[in-house]
Order: C-alpha cells, then structure tokens, then sequence
C-alpha cells in the first residue's frame, strides 16, 4: 500500500509541476522544463550505449539530429509532406537506430579513446552533411535549415493551439515518452539483455567466451540508444517548430555525456537526474546578472561570461565531491566506498584506452 | 539528495531579486529586450549588438520623452543566446513573460528565426539589427522586422558593384557555411552569374576555422578576376592575410559581415584595397551620424559592426510608441509597421513582410588603414 | 545409443606467432566423458593450442571437429553454442556484478529473451528469467558458493572467485569445459577440494579438459593426456604409461 | 603542378601546427590516459600571454625575434602554473576514480579557462602585431614563409627532444613506467604523483610553445580558439597512437596533409558534388579507416588482448 502512496505522490507533483512553475517563475521555467525533458531521454539512450555496454560515445547528437531532421523533412512545407506525429516519430526512431547500426559495425573492434574519436567523427561527419545537402539538390535546406514545421497534433487537436499555452501541452507529451524511456531503460537493465551489456562492459572477452555475441549486442546497444536520440530529436523538431545544424554541435554531445556521468553512469535515477540537473543549471545562471545587481547595486563582472564560469565550475565541484556521480547504483557506491584500490581495477575494464 | 535544497534556495533569492524592480509611480518603464551571443566566437559584435541599444535607451531617457503624460524610462535586459536556436527560443521566452515591451534582436538568422515564432505568439514587435536570411521575414508574422538589407538586396547591389565597376568577369567565391554566410554567397553567385560574370570555384570554410591556406591555393590555380567572401569578420581579416601572403593580387570583396575595423586588425597591412559592402548609408553622411560615432566610440569604443542598426531599431520602436502613445505592443506595432523615421544608417521604412525598404547599400574600400565610402 | 566415443577431434593444428611456430602438426582426440590434460614444459604451446580450441585465437593450418563439426575460425560465443565453455588463468570474472549475475550470464546462450520481451515482461521472458536464476542458484549449490550469491565477484576469495568461474562456464551447460591451470596459487586442501569437484563435473557427464602444472593433481584426476614440447605433441595417452615415455622424461628433466 | 606543391606545402605547416599542439596533449594523454579537453585551452593561454607581453614590448623598439622570445618565456611559466593547478586540483583527486569522471572535469577546466580569459582578455580577437619577417621563399614555383619554416622546424625540434627526453633520461623512463603500469612504478620508487605533475608541467610548457606559434603565424588570438586546437590534437595523437611521442608528431602531419588536400582536391575527386566543404569528413574517414586496420593508431603500439 505505502508503494502506491508513493506513487501517488511522485504522479500528482509531475502533473503539477508545470503548473505551478509556470505561476511562480513563468512560462519561461516550463519551456525550460520541456526541453530537460528531452535531454532526460537523450541521457538515457546514451546511458545505455555508455552506462550499460561500457562504449565511450562522443557523437550521440549525431542520432537527435536524425531524428530532428526526419520529423522536419516529413511535416514541413520543405517537401510539402505533412505526415502525422505519431507515423514520423517510429521513422525517426527506426532510421536513427540504423544510423545506431551504421557508426557500430565499424568500430566493433575499437576500445577506449580510440572508439570515442571515431564516434566523434561520427558526429561532426552527419553534422557536416547535414550542413551541406542543400546542393546539388537541397535535401536538408543546408546552413538555413527548415522552417514551419508542423507543430505535434494529436488528432485534430494541435499542441501549438492556443498559442500560449504550447509549453503546457508539450510538457505532458514529453513527461509520457520520459518516464516510457525510463521504464523501457529500467526493464532493459534487469533482463538478459541488460546483463550481456554489464558483461561486455565489465570483460568483453569473457563475455564472448560465454557466449555472448559481442558484436551482435554492441550493434544492438548502439541501435537502442539511437533510436531514443532520435525519438528525442523528433519530438524537439514538432517542439522548436525550426531545425538547423547549429543545434547539434560536438558541445551538445559533450553536454549529454556529461549529463549521464556526472548524474549516475549506469543508474536510471542518476542519470534522469544528471539530465535535469544539467540543463536547468545553466539556465537558473542567468539570473546570476540581477542577483550582482540587488547584491552590489550594479554589475560587477559580466554576467554572461560569470554565468558559464559557474557552470564550468560545478562540472568540477560535482565530480570532486562525487567521482561515482551524483546518485550512482548502489552496487557501485558500495564498492568505491570500500577502498579507492577496487574502482582502479574497475576503471581498467570500463574502456581500456589500450596504454 | 542532499544537493537539491541549496540549489533551489539559491533560486529563489535570484527570482526575487529580478523582480523587485516594478516601481510604480510617475514614471512609465519601457523594456526593451536585446538578445544577441555574448559568449562564444561572434561575442564581439553581439556586445556591440548590446552596446548600440543601451546607447538609444540612454539617450531616450537623457532626453525625457513624455508618453500619456508620463516620463518614459527604457530599460534594456540583455540576454545572451550563445547563438544556439535551443538558447534562443528559451531566452525569447523569458523576455516575453518578463513583459518586455519589444525586442532588438536576435543577432544571427540561425537563432532569430525560432525566436520570432516566440514573439509573434506574445504578438511583441521585433526587430533585428544583422539577421540577413530572406526566411527569416518570410515566415509571414506580422511582428518581424529587420532594419538591415537582406540578402537579396545585399547581393544584387554586390554583383552590380563587382561586374559594372571593378569589371571583373570571373569570380570566386568563398562561404562559412552559416545561415549568414551562404545566403549572402548565393544571392551574390545568381545576380553575377545573371550578369554575364563566370563562377571559376565555390570554395568552402567555417566560423571557427582560421587556415585557409587550402581553399585560397586552389582559387589561385584558377585565377579569378575576384574573390568574394560570405562570412564575418573573424574570418575575413586573416584570410586576406593569406591571400596576400600567397601571392594572390586579385580584388578582395566582403559583405556586411567583413566591413569592420576588426577585419582591419586582423589582416593587417594586407587589408589595404579590400572592398566590402554595407546596409543603409555611410553614418557621416547621415544626420546624426556623426554624433552617434563620437557618443558611441566615446563610451564602448570602436563600433564593431551592426551597433548602429541595433541602435536604429532601438530608436525605430521608441518612436512607433510615441507615435502612438502607448507602449503596448498591440497598439503601437501597427505604427511601426508604417513607420517613416531618419535612422543614422539611413531612412527606416518596412516592407509588408518586414524588410527595410529600398534599403540602400553602400560599398567601402579600406584605404591607408580605414574603411572609406565609394561614391 | 552408443554416441560415438570420440567427443573432440583435433588434426594437425599449425600456428606461428610472427615467425615463431608456436604449434606444428599437433593432433589428440578427447573422448566424452573424459578429464584429459594437457602437460609440458613453460612455452611448449599449451595455452596456445587452449585458445585455438575456445575460440580465441585461430589455427593457420589443421582443424579441429566437436562431435563431427568443424569448429575451427568460429567465435568464441558460437563455441560455447556448440557446448564448448573455459575458464581463465588470470580469472576474467564480471567483477562488478554479484556471484550469481556472473552466473546468469553464462545461461545467455542458452536462453532466447529479446529486447521486445525484456520491455514486455510477457509471461514467457518473465519464466525464462525464474529459470535463469535458478539454474544460477542451483550452480552456486554445486560449486559451494550460495552463501556469497550477492556479493561482488571482485570481494570474493581467490579460491571462491576459481569455483565461481567454474559455475559460470557450467551455466552454458557445455560438452567440454576447458579449465586454465584451475589450480594456480591453490594450497593443498583447496587443491583437493578442487579434484573433488572436477570429478563430481566428470560424473554428471562434462567432459574435462585441463592444463595444469601440478602434476601431482593431473596424474591424479586425468584419465589420458597429451604431452606437449616445442609446439609438437611427443605424447598421448594413460598418464602411468605417459610417465614411462623417454621422451617425456627428456622433455621435463632434461638430457642426463 | 606548383598549385599541388603548394598544397603539400600548406599541408605540412598546417600539419606541423596540429603537431605542436599534440606533442604536448600525447605526452599528459599517455600518462593519464584521459581526453583532456582542457588542453586546447592552456594553448590558448599560452597565445594570450604571449600576445600581451608582445603588445606591450611592440612599440620598444627592441627587435621582433627578441620581443617573441620574451613573449614564450613569460607564456611558458604562466602555461606551467596553469597546467600544474589543473592536474593538482581537478586531476589528481580523481585518480582512482571511475574512468569517465576526470573527462568531466577536463570539461569542467576548459569551460572555466574559456570565460576566464573572456573576462580578462576581453571579446575581441586579438591580433598579433606584424614582427616577424614576412618574407617568403620561393621553392618550385609554391612559396613558403619564413614563420611557416619557422613552425615546420619547431615542432619537429619539439618532438626530436621530446622523444629523446622520454627515451634517455631517467625521468622519461619513469614516465613511461608510469604510463604503462602505475602501481608497478610506484612499487620500483617512482613518485607517480610528481612524474605525473612533472608530465602535466611540460605538457603545459609544450601547450605555451604551441600557442605562441600558432598566435604568430595566424595573427590572431581569441578566448575561443583553444577548443578547435583541442580537437585537432586528439584526433592527432589518437591517429598516431595514444601516448606515442613519433605517432603525435606523425599523426598530425598526416591531419595537416589530409585536410588541405581535402579541401584541395576533393571538388576535382568527387567531379564537384563533394568539395572544400567535405574536408573535414574526409579527414574523419581516413582517420576512420586507418584506425580499422589498426585499432591503436598508426604507430599505438598493437595492445594485444591477451585472455
């Protein structure tokens, strides 16, 4: 009965957030809100490729493009196409997966840092492409990128309607796909699936001796945090209303690794919460400007430049405080607490950069 | 979860403090919002972006302006977008519910267009000072202004300049790959393709790149009459340096995002000759003009690049609200878009869409050390 | 049904090593039910000839046949399909993962839940995982290790992490179970406890195959061995007759 | 014929360049086994000391080599200081901490060195004023800058003694000890905590040089310009092989050559739909194929799995 409480409790606070947000700090917090959201789900598909199968990826951003530009280039007057919300995310999904497939099939035997470059070029190689498809035939509207795109529509209903109160709407929508990754994430984890990756994370070669098809589940790793990215990204094109290759930068995927590391690698909680944390940190830094204000009367140093200094600054702080992240599993708290000497060996085996 | 309680106190006192500034009394506050990337590789002429605005705002309230029998007060809140169109809409919101009454902004096209979706829901006028892409008006919002030529009327008035005055018959061209940079590059590329020009190479680069070594070698191979350059300043300047130093003597030709005195900086003695071209008037000739440089240059130094158009939209709202004494974004936004004023970039007029009308350009050549205008 | 007596074939297995013929010509049969060894002196191509047969390295020349089958160049992971399983020399354990995840693993290429059913948690993924872990309790019996069932791998005894990479190779229910000098570092009494154990394998039907330096515990346990030296097979067969071979002496004591 | 020479030419210092910058980032690389990203950024700082004690020499009259060279010799101290901080207070405490979180810090350092800078040196780029020679050479019909010989020399001198310092001294011997096993150096009497500093500290020096270089032969210097130089010098020493002093100077080379040729050539290659605006692609795919045929970098030493 007291789970069901519990239960209660965590439905009724989500329900309400926005809401209440929206009151007390304004339309801008919600807006902020959604697109933690999407980076929750961001984080969970990488958590799966870095978190679960231990493969270090740096190009992650490559798939929530994928997934951007699909709902972009199937519901927007680009090529006049205007297909349903709920037919193109499957299509984002699905293709970001083979792309998933695509960047694993050659790095299979890659280990550490030397995988984490290739997938790296990875990114910057679809976010290139991106860029530059607009010639000879313009497939992806190059540097300008796509405009008037289709806002999500749920049946009749359009989320943009009444133009106001998008964020609201958008909200839910997110919260739902949020909390279906995390379960998916979570079922994943404790099944037969999930323990291959722990497996391969921990000794991938005696994962194969155990017959595991190491390959076969690196791919499907890949594939699976793929598709999350480009779920994420379709539901950022209906959101945004306009995509361009700005958005999807080496920085993003950095910020998304960080996400999952700092919050909890490996641990569903950590992550969502490393996502959250990080995306709504450095927004709540911009106030950083008035607060010198009431505090010294005038600006003392340049808020903008003050307000990433601070970020930077917690990225250390928290790794400092929290080298195992911020709410790590707790079969890993407990044993980096037993002595430094353990998490040594351990950091041997989650990528080895083949010193 | 021990981090969480620190985190949120710490928001709180911020929120509190940003709102503690309603004051009501005699005095009617105007906020006009200026967004524009204060961090990141084009912070420079987003401060100069900043700078431009908070010059007309102090100059409004210095020269007390009365609407509805109140003093007006402007009050600028600048935020900055890191040019990132995530950043952008989420900025362009917070703006719209700290009830700004317009926007001057946002700096590059990439980061104005999701915004102007924001503002033309909350139905708040905005116009940008440097955004050039022909789709950023072409959204058909009725809230979207700009007060520099876009790219079509920037690169009609390059190729005229190119082909009839330097005579030069084939081109190449080089572009940065930004919504900037390859709008103005393929305007410029039709209207000299248009008018009997040959295009011997399109040459690529980016907005962070500082070796062109590669692309300008292989321009030289095909030795064109000119080079034309899509892209910011930042660029522009050591390029030409290169240009010079691998002995390519063909005309060098910049759009608005070259014509700074950055660009002279950077290039150095090899800047000597280039030509670029830039929106409105040249600011001595027009009325005002000239004291806008010595205010501005008195109190944030040089003038980057687009300070004087943020400036003008600064002026170009102030007035729509005097003109229609109010400052509610419903009832002035109708003047401003009829609105007929003398900015120090030129005359301010819109277009149905959005665009400055008959926005004139004007092309410059550096010669000993500075920018000066061709008749 | 008389299953053919021989379970693993192997002819003729050549590899080098950059130049280095690690192994030439080697050929020995291991018949089912058997515990067979593989003796010789540092560097004569055990573990070479141990890695070929699990899979992790490849033969240049020969090939060797798991109930008739070829089985040479297939992965390590199809290997323990076929039912062949090993343990390692240096213990390569899942270290972050309790005793009976490590297990549970080993049941992977035994069992058939997708990703499909993983998100489902449809009746039949939901028995397969009971099954799972049972089998891995039941294992953790077998090898004496219940009472660590939860406990991180890495926090185990050295001769607990030994056994419970016996349990988990035994979870892909092999033919063959390749054991890697299963007794390194062990003192006496967990030496003998070992050979209890190996011999309870041999008895419920898995075949042994075992390199080992203590040739007390393989003259003790094995029922026939090879002898290696030099990358060549100079002896096979019941350990007391392998014992009297000249050669064999030669090989480990030298020429008088 | 000489529009190719030129092309190798423009390879090679801009290769020589990538190197500069990866010497120093294989070296703390190797060692620590950790992407640091904040290695671009002490670069960064090299250039903009450097750039301000050149300012501040320029108009003293005194010769331009003599005002460099006093420039690099406040740079270098000052890059030292930083990169020693960094080590001491974002690297060190993670140590024995799960791989991924220093990669976290590293971010963490770069994005504050960034906005550090901005605060200091301001938004504007800087340029370098115009002291050293700007003759240029002719050789075969291509032509190359006196600075450009400059840098082409420098990195390979760089390299030259820093391979010799890693293989004959006793300190280089306790580098690698310790890059390759730490707790085996510690157990022979290495001071692993020192020889790491030690590593950083020359890293960082390296960083300085590097700095110095590319803010001259450019002209241009900006709080911004240290995350690009960054990814450059990983992609080098990961193409070289992690951690091997050649495989930096080699790998970077190869980027250099890869990129101009790229943009050179990949228009007339791909009959005009691929061109200058593919080059980084093509660069990320050679680096792609080369590391599938050899998985630890050109010259990585082949890290054979043994089971």
């Amino acid at each position: 009965m007291k789970r069901y409480l519990k239960l209660a409790a965590y439905a009724a606070l989500l329900l309400l957030l926005p809401f209440a947000t929206g009151l007390a700090l304004g339309k801008t917090w919600v807006r902020i809100l959604d697109f933690a959201l999407l980076y929750v789900m961001l984080a969970l598909g990488l958590n799966i490729v870095v978190g679960f199968a231990g493969l270090l990826d740096l190009g992650y951003v490559a798939f929530f493009a994928v997934g951007a530009y699909c709902y972009a280039l199937l519901a927007s007057p680009h090529f006049g196409l205007h297909l349903p919300f709920w037919m193109i995310l499957p299509i984002g999904a699905f293709s970001a997966g083979i792309f998933g497939m695509l960047l694993g099939a050659p790095t299979l035997r890659l280990r550490g840092d030397y995988l984490a470059i290739v997938t790296l070029g990875f990114g910057e190689i679809i976010r290139i492409f991106l860029n530059n498809l607009d010639t000879p035939y313009n497939i992806t509207g190059g540097p300008q990128g796509i405009d008037l795109i289709d806002p999500v529509r749920l049946g009749p209903v359009s989320l943009n309607q009444p133009p106001g109160h998008a964020v609201y709407s958008y909200y839910f929508l997110f919260l739902l796909f949020a909390l279906a990754t995390a379960f998916v994430s979570t079922r994943l984890q404790h099944s037969r699936i999930g323990r291959a990756w722990a497996a391969i994370r921990e000794d991938e070669i005696a994962a194969e001796a155990m017959g595991i098809d190491t390959r076969n589940l690196k791919l499907l790793a890949f594939a699976m945090g793929a598709s999350f990215g480009g779920l994420s990204g379709g539901l950022f094109a209906g959101f945004e209303g306009f995509v361009s290759p700005e958005s999807f930068t080496l920085t993003e995927s950095i910020m998304i690794l960080s996400m999952v590391v700092l919050g909890g690698m490996g641990h569903i909680r950590g992550v969502v919460f490393g996502a959250l944390l990080l995306s709504i940190l450095p927004e709540a830094l911009r106030y950083v400007g008035p607060l010198e204000q009431s505090l010294f009367g005038k600006i003392v140093i340049d808020p903008s430049g003050l307000r990433m200094l601070l970020f930077g600054l917690s990225l250390i702080l928290v790794m400092l405080l929290r080298p195992a992240g911020l709410w790590p599993s707790p079969a890993r708290k407990r044993e980096l607490l037993a002595h430094g000497e353990t998490a040594k060996h351990e950091n041997t085996n989650i990528y080895d950069a083949g010193r | 979860m021990t981090m969480l309680r620190p985190l949120l106190a710490a928001m709180a006192a911020m929120l509190l403090s940003s709102c503690a500034k309603q004051n009501p009394g005699s005095e009617l506050v105007v906020r006009i919002g200026s967004v524009a990337p204060l961090t990141g590789p084009q912070s420079h002429l987003g401060k100069d972006n900043d700078n431009g605005v908070r010059l007309a705002a102090d100059e409004i309230n210095a020269s007390g302006l009365v609407i509805g029998g109140k003093k007006m007060r402007v009050e600028v809140l600048s935020e900055d977008d890191q040019a990132d169109p995530r950043t952008a809409t989420i900025v362009a919101q917070k703006l719209v519910d700290e009830g700004v009454n317009g926007i001057v902004g946002h700096f590059n096209s990439g980061t104005s267009i999701p915004a102007s979706r924001i503002y033309s829901d909350a139905g708040i006028p905005q116009i940008s000072p440097s955004a050039t892409a022909t789709t950023y008006t072409g959204q058909g919002f009725e809230t979207t202004f700009r007060v520099v030529t876009n790219d079509r009327q920037q690169g009609e008035a390059l190729a005229k300049f190119a082909l009839d005055t330097l005579h030069a018959r084939t081109v190449a061209i080089i572009d940065d790959r930004t919504a900037y940079g390859q709008g103005i590059a393929d305007e410029f590329e039709k209207d000299a393709k248009a008018g009997g020009a040959a295009l011997v190479a399109h040459e690529f680069t980016s907005d962070h790149a500082t070796d062109f070594t590669a692309i300008l070698t292989s321009i030289k191979g095909k030795n064109p009459d000119l080079v034309f350059y899509g892209g910011m300043d930042a660029q522009a300047g050591p390029m030409m340096k290169q240009m010079r130093n691998l002995g390519m003597k063909m005309a060098f030709l910049g759009a608005d995002g070259s014509k700074s005195p950055e660009f002279i900086k950077l290039a150095g003695t090899a800047a000597e000759g280039a030509y670029a071209s830039a929106p409105g008037l040249p600011l001595d000739k027009m009325p005002g003009g000239k004291a806008f440089v010595q205010k501005f240059t008195a109190k944030y130094g040089k003038i980057q690049l687009y300070s004087p158009y943020s400036f003008d939209a600064t002026m170009a709202l102030v007035n729509a609200m005097k003109q229609a004494g109010s400052i509610d974004p419903a009832r002035y936004l109708p003047v401003l878009a009829r609105i007929k004023m003398d900015g120090v970039t030129g005359p301010i007029s819109f277009d149905r869409k959005g665009d400055i009308l008959h926005g004139a350009v004007t092309l410059y050549q550096v010669r000993n050390g500075s920018w000066t205008a061709l008749p | 049904m008389t299953q053919d007596a021989k379970l693993l074939e192997v002819h003729d297995i050549g590899r080098t090593f950059g130049g280095l013929a690690a192994l030439s010509g080697v050929s020995l049969t291991i018949n089912r039910g058997e515990i067979y060894a593989l003796i010789g002196p540092n560097g004569a191509g055990k573990t070479t000839l141990f890695n070929i047969l699990t899979g992790i390295y490849k033969p240049d020349s020969g090939n060797f046949r798991l109930e008739g089958v070829e089985m040479a160049g297939k992965k390590p992971s199809e290997l323990a399909k076929f039912g062949i399983s090993r343990t390692f020399q240096n213990i390569r354990l899942f270290a972050n993962m309790s005793a009976i995840e490590n297990v549970m693993v080993g049941r992977h290429c035994r069992t058939s839940a997708s990703v499909l059913g993983a998100i489902l948690g449809n009746p039949r993924t939901r028995a397969e995982e009971r099954s799972i872990a049972e089998k891995a309790k039941h294992l953790l019996d077998y090898v004496g290790l219940s009472r660590h069932a939860h406990m991180l791998a890495r926090n185990l005894s050295y001769g607990d992490q030994r056994r419970l990479e016996i349990a988990r190779a035994l979870a892909t229910e092999p033919k063959l179970l390749a054991l890697d000098e299963p007794a390194a570092g062990m003192n006496p009494l967990e030496t003998d406890s070992l050979k209890r154990l190996l011999e309870t394998i041999r008895r419920d039907g898995v075949t042994l195959l075992l390199i080992e330096h203590d040739v007390k515990l393989v003259m003790g346990i094995c029922d026939r061995l090879a002898v290696l030296n030099f990358g060549k097979k100079i002896a096979e067969g019941e350990p007391s007759r392998v014992c009297s071979d000249p050669l064999v002496i030669e090989a480990y004591l030298g020429t008088s | 014929m000489d529009i190719f020479l030129q092309q190798l030419i423009n390879g090679i210092v801009l290769g020589s360049i990538y190197s500069l910058v990866a010497l120093g980032y294989t070296l703390v690389y190797g060692i620590l086994g950790l992407i640091n990203f904040a290695h671009g950024d002490i670069v960064m700082v090299g250039a903009m000391v450097t750039l301000t004690v050149v300012r501040l020499l320029s108009d003293s009259g005194l010769p331009g080599p003599l005002v460099l060279g006093i420039g690099m010799l406040t740079a270098i101290p000052a890059c030292m200081a930083v990169g020693y901080l960094i080590e001491r207070i974002a690297y060190r405490p993670l140590r024995n901490a799960p791989r991924l979180a220093p990669l976290i810090t590293a971010i963490g350092v770069s994005i504050l060195l960034q906005n550090l800078a901005m605060m200091i040196w301001g938004r504007e780029y800087l340029s370098f004023p115009q002291i050293l020679p700007t003759r240029t050479m002719a050789v075969g019909g291509a032509s190359i800058s006196a600075i450009q010989l400059l840098i082409v020399a420098s990195s390979t001198i760089m390299m030259a003694g820093l391979s010799s310092l890693i293989r004959k001294t006793r300190l280089g011997n306790a580098m690698r000890a310790t890059a390759q096993n730490p707790e085996v150096a510690t157990l022979m009497g290495v001071n692993v905590n020192t020889i790491i500093s030690i590593t950083f500290v020359l890293g960082s020096a390296l960083a300085a040089v590097a700095g110095m270089m590319v803010s001259a032969y450019y002209g241009i210097a900006h709080y911004d310009m240290g995350f690009i130089l960054g990814l450059k010098a990983f992609t080098a020493a990961v193409l070289g092989g992690i951690g091997n002093i050649e495989g930096a100077m080699l790998g970077g080379l190869l980027l250099g050559i890869i990129e101009s040729m790229g943009a050179g050539y990949l228009g007339t290659l791909t009959g005009g739909i691929m061109g200058s605006n593919y080059q980084d692609v093509f660069a990320f795919f050679v680096l792609i194929l080369v590391l599938i045929f050899r998985p630890s970098g050109l010259l990585g030493e082949r890290v054979g799995e043994r089971p």
